[in-house]
C-alpha cells in the first residue's frame, strides 16, 4: 500500500520530558487523519514530529514512501497551520500566503493569484492588504489556513485549525477541507479538541492520551467502540456515563454473557430513557438547555450519576424523580481494573 | 582575536629593547618590567580605580535611563516620540568635538569641572541616543497584548518597565550595558577637557601620557593597554555569558 | 585659597621634573598650594587651555614655546609681567639671556618669562664614530662636513659604508644611518640664517615664506638630498617604523639634529658613548632659539600666589632643578653657567656648545598662525624630502598654501 | 521616565550644539568674544583646500567602511545567534576588538601597522627575502602611503563594529521562533528566509544603525587619524573631517570657522540620512507591525 | 438597579475603520453576558473598550455605576483573559498568575498561594514552574484563565477562554466558570464562538454583528426567538434552514395569519420530520453522522436545501427519496426584504 505518512514507533521529548512513547501511526495517501486528545497530550508535538520540528528521541517518520526521519523540514515537503499561526508579522494577508509559493520559485504572479484564491476559500479575501496585527483572532486562523491550503504539499499538518471560528464558519471551513481533501486526494494530519469536527471529517480518528495511541478507527468505531474508557469518555459530550456493570443501573432487556471479572457498563446519555415506567429511580440534579436538546444531570440512590440527553421540550424539572432505562444495544463493557473494552 | 594576542605578547616584551626584525609570538626574553613601568609611569592604578568610579556609577545609570527612556518613547502619544526620536537622531550626528567647549561653560557654571561628574553627565542620556534608539525599538516589538496585560493589571509605566518590558529584553540590556561600559571606559576627549587633577586621570589619560614614550618602551605602552582592556574584557564576557543563557522569548 | 594651577605637558619623566619643581616650592614655602595639570602633548595642551579659557576658568599658569604662545599672546590671554618684574625683589631681567627674553615680549610688553634657551645641536654616538674610525664633528664644520660624515657613517650589517638610496628594494637596507634629522621648517631656519637668506619676508610682520630666494633654495635643496641623493637619513618606512630618537638611542644612528630636549632621553643610554656638537655652518653660524615661558594668565584668579610660583622657578633654586633633568638649557645666566647645568659627571661632555650657541640664536617670528603654518610646512617638506617632488613645486606650494595662514595672523 | 533623557539630551547635546553652530557665523577663537561674521567662514570653507580634501576623505571613508561594517556585523550576527558549540568564543571574538578602549586600540595598531617590525608587515613579509612579501610585492607602506594608510583606517574600523553586532545579535536572537519554523517548513533557503523574514523583521534595527554608522563613521575616524595617523601621511591623506575640525577649533584656534565646518558636516550627514531614509522607505511599512 | 456593566452607544475604531457602531449593552451585577459573533464582529474590541485598552469614539462605559470612559485601564478592575493569551513568557506560569495579586501589592506568600489554588481548578497545577513556552496551547490557555481567575475584579472580561481546550475538560472549565460566577456573583462578560457554551454558560448572550448588537438575551430566546435571520443561523449547527414562506416546504398544520409582505419560514434541522408519508418530497445529498445523531443534506424539488437532524440509527442513505415535514410551532417567520422577525 503506498502510505502517506507512517510513524514508526516514534519518542519524543523537550529536554528532559519525554512527550511521546513509542506512537505507531499509519495515513494512507489521501487519507484525513484527525488526532484528538485532550490537551497537554502531545498532539501538536506530533505535528511538530512529522513537519521534523523536533527531533525524534527513537522511531522512524515516513512520508511519501520516504524515510524523512533525518531531512530538515524544508526536505519533508508539508505544510502547516500553527496552533499560533505564525504568521509573518511584517508581511501583508496575500504575502503571507504567497510565501510558500515565492519562496518554491512560483512566479510571483501566479502566486498571489493563488494566494487570492486561496484567501477566498477561507473567506479573507476583504483582508488582502492587512497585516497580521490589524486581525481578529479567527481572521488571523482562516489567514493561517490558506498559507497551508494554497500549496500541494504531500502531507498537510493541521493543528486546530479552526479553534478560534465561530460555528457557522467553522462547518463552512470543514466542508472546504473536506472538499479540498477530496478533490485533491491530499494527506491530512488534522490535529483538533472538537469531536463533531473529528467526527465529521476524519477518515480515522486517532485519540491520543499522554503521548500514547490509545485507538486508532474510523468515527464509526471510535463511537460506537471506543476501546477504553478513556475514549469512551472523551468522545462525546457530556461525556459516557459509566457504572459498576452489577451496579445500580442494569439494561433490562436480554444480557450478553459476562465474565468473572469486574465489568464496568458504559452508555452514552444519548442512549438513556427517562420517560421509563419501570427502570432505575433516579432524582434530576440540574439540567442543562441547549438549543432542542437538554441534559438532565441525575442521581441514582447508590449515589452515582448519571447525564441524560432529553428533548429540550419534555426536560425533566430540577429535582423531579424519574426513572431512566437504557438497552444493552447502546451499553459498552469494560474492564474495570484497565479500562480496556470487554470482548464476550 | 589575532590583534589581542600580539598586544599580550607585545606587553611581555622587554622594554628598552631594539624592535626585533622578525615576528615572535612568544617573547624572549619573557618579561614583566613593562607592566611594572606602566604602573610606576602612569599612574595606572590610581587612574584605573577613576575609571572603575566612574563606570560603577555612569553605567547602571546610563543603562537605567536609556531603557526607561527607551521605554517612555512606546508609552506616549506617537507624535512625541517622532519629536524625542528625530531629536535623538540629530543628537547622535552632533560630532563630540562640537560639545567640548559649551559643554565644558555648562560644567563650569555648575562648579562641576576637575571632578569626575562630567565623565558621569553622559550616562544622562544614556551615554548615546542610539542606546535609547535601541531599547525603544526592543520595546516595540514586544506583543502589544503584553503591555495591554500590564495595562488591565493597572501595572504604573513605571512597574511594567521594570516586571516586564525589561526582563524581556534581557539580551538588548546585557549587550547594551556591556557597550555602554566599553564606551564609558574608554572615554577619552572628556577627560582630556574636564579633568585637571592627575588624581582624576583616567585609564584612557593615562594611557595617552604613556603613549608618548618613545617606541623602544613601547612594552610599557601595551602592558598599560592590556591593563585598561582587561576590565571591559570581564564585562563583555560576563555580558555575553547573560547573552546566551536567555532564552525566554515571546512566544506565539 | 585655591592652588596655583600650572598646565603643562610632556613625557612621563618631564612631568616628573615638574612634580619635583613644585614639591620643592611647596616645602620651601609652606603654605602655597600649586597643582600640576598634566597634558601629554602639545595638541593636548592646547585643546585644554582654549577651552578653559573659553569656559572661563582657564589655570592661572601654563608653559609654553614662543613659537606657539603667539596666538595666546595676541589675543590678550596673557597677563603682562612687566610691573610685576619692576616690584619683584626676586627677579632681574638681567640675569637671562636677553633673547630669550625678547622672545617673549608682545607689543612691547613681557608677557611670559623663559624657563630656558635650548637650541639646536647635532648629537653624536662617540663608539659608533671611534668604531668607523670617522672624525667627530668639530666645531665650525660646514654642511658638506656633515653630508661627507653622514656618509661615512652610513653602514649596512657588515659595518660597510652604504648609500642608503640603493637598499630601496635592494638587498640590504643600512644598519646604522649616518644622520638623522626632521624635514621641519624649525630645522630649515638656522641653516638658511646660516645661509644669509630669511625664511620670511619680514621677520617682524612676516607675509610670506620666502625658501625660494637662493640662499634658502640651496639649503632645501641640500636638505632633501640627504634623502634624494645620498640616502643617509632613514628613509619614512624607517623614519615611522622607528624614530630618529630612538634609532640614536639604540644605537643605529650616526648623528641626530635635535634640541637640548633629548637629553633627558638619552641620559639613560648605557651602551654607548655619546655626545653634542654644534651645528654644521654654512657662512656664518646661526642656532635657532628653543624656549619655553611660564605664562600667566590674564583671567586667573590666584595672580598673586601664581607669581609667587613663577619668581620660585625662574630663580636659581627652581631653574637648577630644572636644569637637572638635562631636559633645558637654563634661562638664568649664572644658573647655566654652574654645575647644575654643565655637570661633567653627567653626558653631554660637551654641553658648553649649547651656551656658545647662545650668542648666535635668532628666534623665529612669532605671529599667532605661525602653529599652522609649521604643520602645513612639514608635511609638504616630509614629501619633499621623502617622495622628492620638484623643488620647484615644493616651494611655490609652501609659499602659496601659508600666504592665507600668514594672513591671518597677528603679531606682537 | 523621559525626564532625566531629556535634560541630557537638551542639556548636554542639543544646546551646546545648538551654541557651537551658532557660533560658526563669528569669528572666535575661543580667547576673545565672538564678532559677527556672516557667512564669512563659510565663504573660506569653500576656498580651504585642506576642508575640501578632509570632506573628500570622510565622504570616501563613509562610503566603503559603513557598509562594509554594518554587512559584517549582520553576517556575524546571523551566523553567530544560535546556540552551538563554539559561538560563544566566536562572539567574544568577535567583540573582543570593541572592548578595548579607544585609545589603545589605536596605539595598537600603530604598532601593529609598523612598516618593518609590525606584525602585519611581518606575516607579510613571511616568506618572502629582502623585505618584500612572499609574492616579490613591497608590503603595504600603511603609515607613509596615502592609499594604504586610508584603507588601514578602515580596516581598524571594521574590528569595532562589536557594538553594531551586539545591537543585531539582540534584535534577532528577539525574532519569533515559530515564524522561523514555518519559513523552515516552506523550504525556504537561507537566501530567502534573510531576505524575506529576517532582513525586513529587522529593517528598523538596521536603518537605525546605518544611519548611525553613517553619522558616526565621521567619528570613528577621529581617534586613529588623531593617535596613529596624525592626519598624514602628508599631505592630509586622513585627515578626517573630524580631525579637520578637532585641528582648526583646538589647535588654530579658530572656533568659528570649525563650528562652520561642523555644521556643513551636520548638514552633510542630514543629506545622507535622508537619502539613507528613502532608500529604505520601502521598509517603511514594516515598522508598523 | 446596580449596573455591573453598561455600555452606552459606545462606538470604537481602529484608525479610520470603524468597528463598533453605537453598541448597547448592560449586564447587572453578577450576569454572565456571553457575547457570541461571527470572526472579525468585533467581540475582542468590546472587551477592549470595556477595559480601556481602545478608546470610545463615542458613547460611555460604566462598570459597578461609576462612569469610567475616561478611566485608565487599570483603574477599572476588570481582569482579563485575551485571545492571545498575553502570557509573560519570562515569568514561570506561577508567576503569571500571581502577576496581579503581587503587583497589587498582596503579599507573595498569600499571591503565591492563590495563584496554587487557581492552577488547580483550571488543571494546571502540575505546571507551575515552566515558562509559557513550554506549554501546550491548552496549557497556556488555561494559566491565562487562572491568571483572570485569582483576582476579585468588578468585571471579568474573558476572550475565547476555552477556544484551545478540549472538549470534557472545556465542559469542567465551563462548569468551574459558572461555580465562580455563583459563588462570587462576579459580573461577567465571556466571549465564545461556541454557541454551547454561550447556551449553557450565559444568562443572558448578546449577538455582535459587524460591530452592532443583533439581539440580547436570554439563551432561550435567542433560541427560540431569535430576532433575525442573522441570529436564527449563526446560533445553532447546522444552521436554521430558510425558505421562502410561500415556497416549496409550508407546514402542514395550522397556519398563523400572515401579513402581506414576502416573508422566509425559518426551522432547524432538529424540527425536520423525516419518516413522514405525506410532506414535501426530497433527495439526500449527503449524510454526516455525528456520534449518536446524522445530519441529513436535503435537496427540494425546487432546488432549495435543506438540513435534518434524524438519529444515527435511523439516517437514510444517500440518493435515498425522503418526505419531510415541520410544525409551526417549530417555525420562525422573518421579513424576507430585512431578515427581521415578523411578529404578527
Ligand atoms: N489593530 C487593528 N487594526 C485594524 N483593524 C483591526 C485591528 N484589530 C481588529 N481589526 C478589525 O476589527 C474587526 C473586529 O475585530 P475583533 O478582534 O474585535 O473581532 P472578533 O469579533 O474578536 O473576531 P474573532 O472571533 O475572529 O476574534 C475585524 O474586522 C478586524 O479585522
Ligand atoms: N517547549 C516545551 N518544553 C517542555 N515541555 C513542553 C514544551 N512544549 C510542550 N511541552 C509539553 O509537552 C506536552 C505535549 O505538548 P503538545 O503541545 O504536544 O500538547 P497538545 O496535545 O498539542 O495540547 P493542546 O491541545 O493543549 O495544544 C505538554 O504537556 C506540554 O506541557
Ligand atoms: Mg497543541
Ligand atoms: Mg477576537
Amino acid at each position: 500500500m503506498t502510505d502517506g505518512l507512517v510513524l514508526d514507533g516514534v519518542s519524543a521529548a523537550y529536554r528532559d520530558t519525554a512527550v511521546l512513547h513509542e506512537v505507531d501511526l499509519s495515513v494512507s495517501r489521501g487519507e484525513l487523519l484527525v488526532v484528538l486528545g485532550p490537551s497537554g497530550a502531545g498532539k501538536s508535538t506530533v505535528l511538530r514530529v512529522v513537519a521534523g520540528l523536533e527531533p525524534v528521541t527513537a522511531g522512524r517518520v515516513r512520508i511519501a514512501d520516504r524515510d524523512v526521519t533525518d531531512e530538515r523540514p524544508g526536505r519533508r515537503n508539508v505544510s502547516m497551520v500553527f496552533q499560533s499561526y505564525a504568521l509573518f508579522p511584517h508581511l501583508t494577508v496575500v504575502e503571507n500566503i504567497a510565501f510558500g509559493l515565492e519562496v518554491r520559485d512560483t512566479p510571483r504572479r501566479l502566486a498571489r493569484e493563488r494566494a487570492r484564491a486561496a484567501a477566498e476559500t477561507v473567506g479573507c479575501a476583504g483582508l488582502l492588504d492587512r497585516r497580521p496585527g490589524q486581525l481578529s483572532g479567527g481572521e488571523r486562523q482562516r489567514v493561517a489556513l490558506a498559507r497551508a491550503l494554497v500549496r500541494e504539499p504531500d502531507v498537510f499538518l493541521l493543528d486546530e485549525p479552526l479553534s478560534n471560528l465561530d460555528l457557522a464558519l467553522r462547518a463552512e471551513m470543514r466542508a472546504e477541507l473536506r472538499a479540498l481533501h477530496d478533490r485533491i486526494g491530499a494527506t491530512m494530519v488534522h490535529v483538533t479538541h472538537d469531536q463533531t469536527e473529528a467526527l465529521v471529517l476524519a477518515d480515522r480518528i486517532a485519540v491520543l492520551r499522554d503521548g500514547r495511541v490509545e485507538q486508532v478507527g474510523t468515527p464509526d468505531e471510535i463511537w460506537r467502540a471506543p476501546a477504553s474508557t478513556f475514549v469512551a469518555r472523551f468522545v462525546g459530550s457530556p461525556a459516557m456515563n459509566l457504572l459498576p456493570a452489577d451496579g445500580p443501573l442494569r439494561p433490562r432487556d436480554d444480557a450478553p454473557t459476562l465474565g468473572e471479572e469486574p465489568l464496568e457498563i458504559g452508555f452514552r446519555p444519548e442512549a438513556v430513557a427517562l420517560d421509563a415506567t419501570e427502570g432505575t429511580p433516579a432524582t434530576v440534579d440540574r439540567v442543562e438547555v441547549i438549543g432542542e436538546d437538554a441534559f438532565a444531570y441525575l442521581s441514582l440512590a447508590a449515589g452515582h450519576q448519571v447525564v441524560a440527553r432529553v428533548p429540550a421540550a419534555r426536560r425533566p424539572e430540577r429535582g423531579a424523580a424519574v426513572r431512566l432505562d437504557v438497552r444493552w444495544a447502546d451499553a459498552h463493557l469494560f474492564h474495570a481494573a484497565t479500562g480496556r473494552r470487554y470482548q464476550p | 582575536m589575532p590583534p589581542l594576542l600580539l598586544l599580550v605578547s607585545g606587553s611581555l616584551t622587554e622594554p628598552g629593547l631594539p624592535p626585533s626584525p622578525t615576528p615572535q609570538l612568544v617573547p624572549d626574553p619573557l618579561s614583566t618590567t613593562g607592566y611594572e613601568r606602566a604602573l610606576d609611569l602612569g599612574g595606572l592604578l590610581r587612574a584605573s580605580l577613576n575609571s572603575v568610579l566612574v563606570a560603577v556609577v555612569a553605567v547602571p545609570l546610563s543603562v537605567l535611563v536609556a531603557s526607561l527612556a527607551g521605554f517612555a518613547l512606546t508609552r506616549i502619544a506617537p507624535r512625541a516620540t517622532a519629536v524625542v526620536v528625530a531629536a535623538s537622531l540629530v543628537a547622535l550626528m552632533v560630532p563630540a568635538t562640537a560639545l567640548l567647549v559649551p559643554r565644558f561653560a555648562i560644567f563650569r557654571l555648575l562648579g562641576l569641572t576637575d571632578t569626575l561628574v562630567p565623565l558621569i553627565a553622559p550616562a544622562l542620556l544614556g551615554t548615546s541616543p542610539l542606546y535609547v534608539l535601541v531599547y525603544y525599538l526592543a520595546f516595540r516589538a514586544l506583543p502589544a497584548d503584553l503591555y495591554d496585560a500590564c495595562l488591565v493589571e493597572d501595572l504604573s509605566p513605571l512597574r511594567t518597565w521594570w516586571r516586564v518590558a525589561l526582563p524581556l529584553v534581557r539580551p538588548v540590556t546585557a549587550g547594551l550595558t556591556a557597550l555602554t561600559f566599553v564606551l564609558t571606559w574608554s572615554n577619552f576627549l572628556d577627560p582630556l577637557i574636564y579633568v585637571y587633577d592627575r588624581d582624576l586621570f583616567t585609564l584612557p589619560l593615562a594611557l595617552r601620557s604613556l603613549s608618548l614614550l618613545d617606541p623602544t618602551n613601547f612594552p610599557v605602552f601595551l602592558a598599560g593597554a592590556v591593563i585598561a582592556t582587561v576590565p571591559a574584557l570581564v564585562v563583555f564576557a560576563l555580558a555575553q555569558r547573560r547573552f546566551l543563557h536567555h532564552d525566554d522569548r515571546p512566544e506565539g | 585659597g585655591d592652588p596655583v594651577k600650572l598646565l603643562v605637558f610632556g613625557a612621563p619623566e618631564e612631568l616628573g621634573a615638574y612634580r619635583t619643581l613644585i614639591d620643592a616650592y611647596q616645602r620651601a614655602r609652606s603654605g602655597e598650594r600649586v597643582q600640576l595639570i598634566e597634558a601629554s602633548d602639545r595638541k593636548d595642551l592646547l585643546a585644554r587651555l582654549a577651552t578653559s579659557v573659553a569656559g572661563g576658568a582657564p589655570p592661572d599658569l601654563f608653559l609654553m614655546n614662543y613659537r606657539f604662545y603667539g596666538q595666546f599672546a595676541a589675543k590678550g590671554v596673557v597677563e603682562p609681567l612687566d610691573e610685576r618684574i619692576a616690584a619683584s625683589s626676586v627677579l632681574d631681567p638681567a640675569d637671562y639671556y636677553p633673547v630669550a627674553m625678547e622672545a617673549f615680549r608682545w607689543g612691547g610688553a613681557q608677557l611670559c618669562l623663559p624657563q630656558n634657551v635650548s637650541s639646536l645641536a647635532v648629537y653624536y654616538n662617540r663608539t659608533l664614530f671611534t668604531r668607523y674610525g670617522v672624525p667627530e664633528p668639530q666645531a665650525g664644520w660646514t654642511w658638506n662636513d656633515l653630508v661627507a660624515t653622514a656618509t661615512l657613517m652610513t653602514r649596512d650589517d657588515r659595518g660597510l659604508v652604504i648609500k642608503g638610496t640603493e637598499a630601496e628594494g635592494a638587498a640590504r637596507l643600512p644598519a646604522v644611518h649616518g644622520l638623522g634629522v626632521e624635514p621641519s621648517i624649525i630645522r630649515l631656519a638656522p641653516l638658511v640664517w646660516s645661509n644669509g637668506g630669511e625664511i620670511v619676508d619680514d621677520p617682524e610682520r612676516p607675509t610670506r615664506l620666502t625658501l625660494d630666494s637662493p640662499a634658502a633654495r640651496e639649503v632645501l635643496r641640500n636638505l632633501v638630498d640627504l634623502r634624494q641623493a645620498y640616502g643617509v637619513v632613514p628613509s619614512d618606512a624607517e623614519v615611522e617604523a622607528e624614530d630618529d630618537e630612538s634609532r640614536f638611542l639604540n644605537g643605529r644612528l650616526g648623528m641626530l639634529m635635535t634640541s637640548r630636549r633629548a637629553t633627558t632621553n638619552f641620559r639613560t643610554i648605557t651602551g654607548f658613548e655619546w655626545d653634542v656638537a654644534p651645528l654644521p655652518v654654512y657662512q656664518q653660524p646661526v642656532g635657532v632659539l628653543h624656549s619655553d615661558a611660564y605664562c600667566l594668565t590674564r583671567g586667573s584668579r590666584n595672580k598673586d600666589a601664581a607669581w609667587r610660583f613663577m619668581e620660585y622657578a625662574m630663580d636659581e633654586e627652581g631653574q637648577r632643578i630644572i636644569a637637572a633633568t638635562g631636559r633645558t638649557v637654563p634661562s638664568h645666566i649664572q644658573v647655566s653657567r654652574s654645575q647644575a647645568f654643565l655637570d661633567p659627571d653627567q653626558p653631554p661632555r660637551n654641553s658648553q656648545v649649547f651656551l656658545d650657541a647662545i650668542p648666535t640664536v635668532r628666534a623665529l617670528p612669532t605671529v599667532s598662525t605661525w602653529p599652522e603654518i609649521e604643520d602645513l610646512s612639514y608635511g609638504i617638506l616630509e614629501n619633499a624630502m621623502h617622495r622628492g617632488d620638484k623643488l620647484d613645486d615644493v616651494i611655490r606650494e609652501l609659499d602659496v598654501k601659508s600666504r592665507p595662514m600668514f594672513a591671518r595672523g597677528e603679531h606682537g | 521616565m523621559l525626564t532625566p533623557y531629556l535634560v541630557g539630551l537638551v542639556g548636554l547635546v542639543l544646546v551646546p550644539a545648538l551654541v557651537t553652530l551658532g557660533l560658526s557665523v563669528t569669528h572666535y577663537d575661543l580667547l576673545r568674544p565672538p564678532t559677527w561674521a556672516g557667512l564669512d567662514n563659510f565663504a573660506a570653507l569653500l576656498e580651504d583646500p585642506i576642508f575640501r580634501v578632509a570632506l573628500l576623505n570622510s565622504v570616501v571613508f563613509a562610503l566603503v567602511a559603513v557598509p562594509l561594517r554594518v554587512l559584517l556585523a549582520l553576517g556575524l550576527a546571523l551566523l553567530l545567534h544560535r546556540r552551538a558549540r563554539g559561538v560563544g568564543t566566536a562572539r567574544t571574538a568577535a567583540l573582543l576588538p570593541t572592548a578595548v578602549p579607544e585609545i589603545a586600540y589605536g596605539l595598537l595598531w600603530l604598532w601593529l601597522f609598523n612598516p618593518l617590525y609590525g606584525p602585519i608587515n611581518q606575516l607579510l613579509r613571511a616568506g618572502g627575502e629582502h623585505g618584500l612579501t612572499a609574492l616579490g610585492r613591497t608590503p603595504p607602506q600603511w603609515l607613509t602611503d596615502p592609499t594604504s594608510a586610508r584603507a588601514g583606517i578602515i580596516l581598524m574600523s571594521l574590528f569595532t563594529m562589536g557594538e553594531t553586532f551586539v545591537v543585531l545579535l539582540a534584535a534577532r536572537r528577539a525574532l519569533p521562533r515559530d515564524v522561523y519554523e514555518m519559513a523552515a517548513i516552506e523550504d525556504a533557503t537561507g537566501w530567502d528566509v534573510f531576505r524575506r523574514i529576517t532582513l525586513p523583521l529587522m529593517a528598523p534595527v538596521l536603518a537605525l544603525l546605518a544611519v548611525r554608522d553613517a553619522v558616526a563613521s565621521l567619528h570613528f575616524t577621529f581617534v586613529p587619524a588623531f593617535v596613529v595617523t596624525d592626519g598624514g601621511p602628508p599631505p592630509y591623506a586622513t585627515t578626517y573631517l573630524s580631525l579637520f575640525v578637532y585641528q582648526t577649533g583646538f589647535e588654530y584656534l579658530r572656533y568659528g570657522y570649525a563650528a562652520a565646518a561642523t555644521l556643513v558636516m551636520m548638514l552633510l550627514t542630514v543629506a545622507a540620512v535622508l537619502v539613507q531614509w528613502r532608500l529604505i522607505r520601502r521598509y517603511r511599512r514594516f515598522f508598523q507591525v
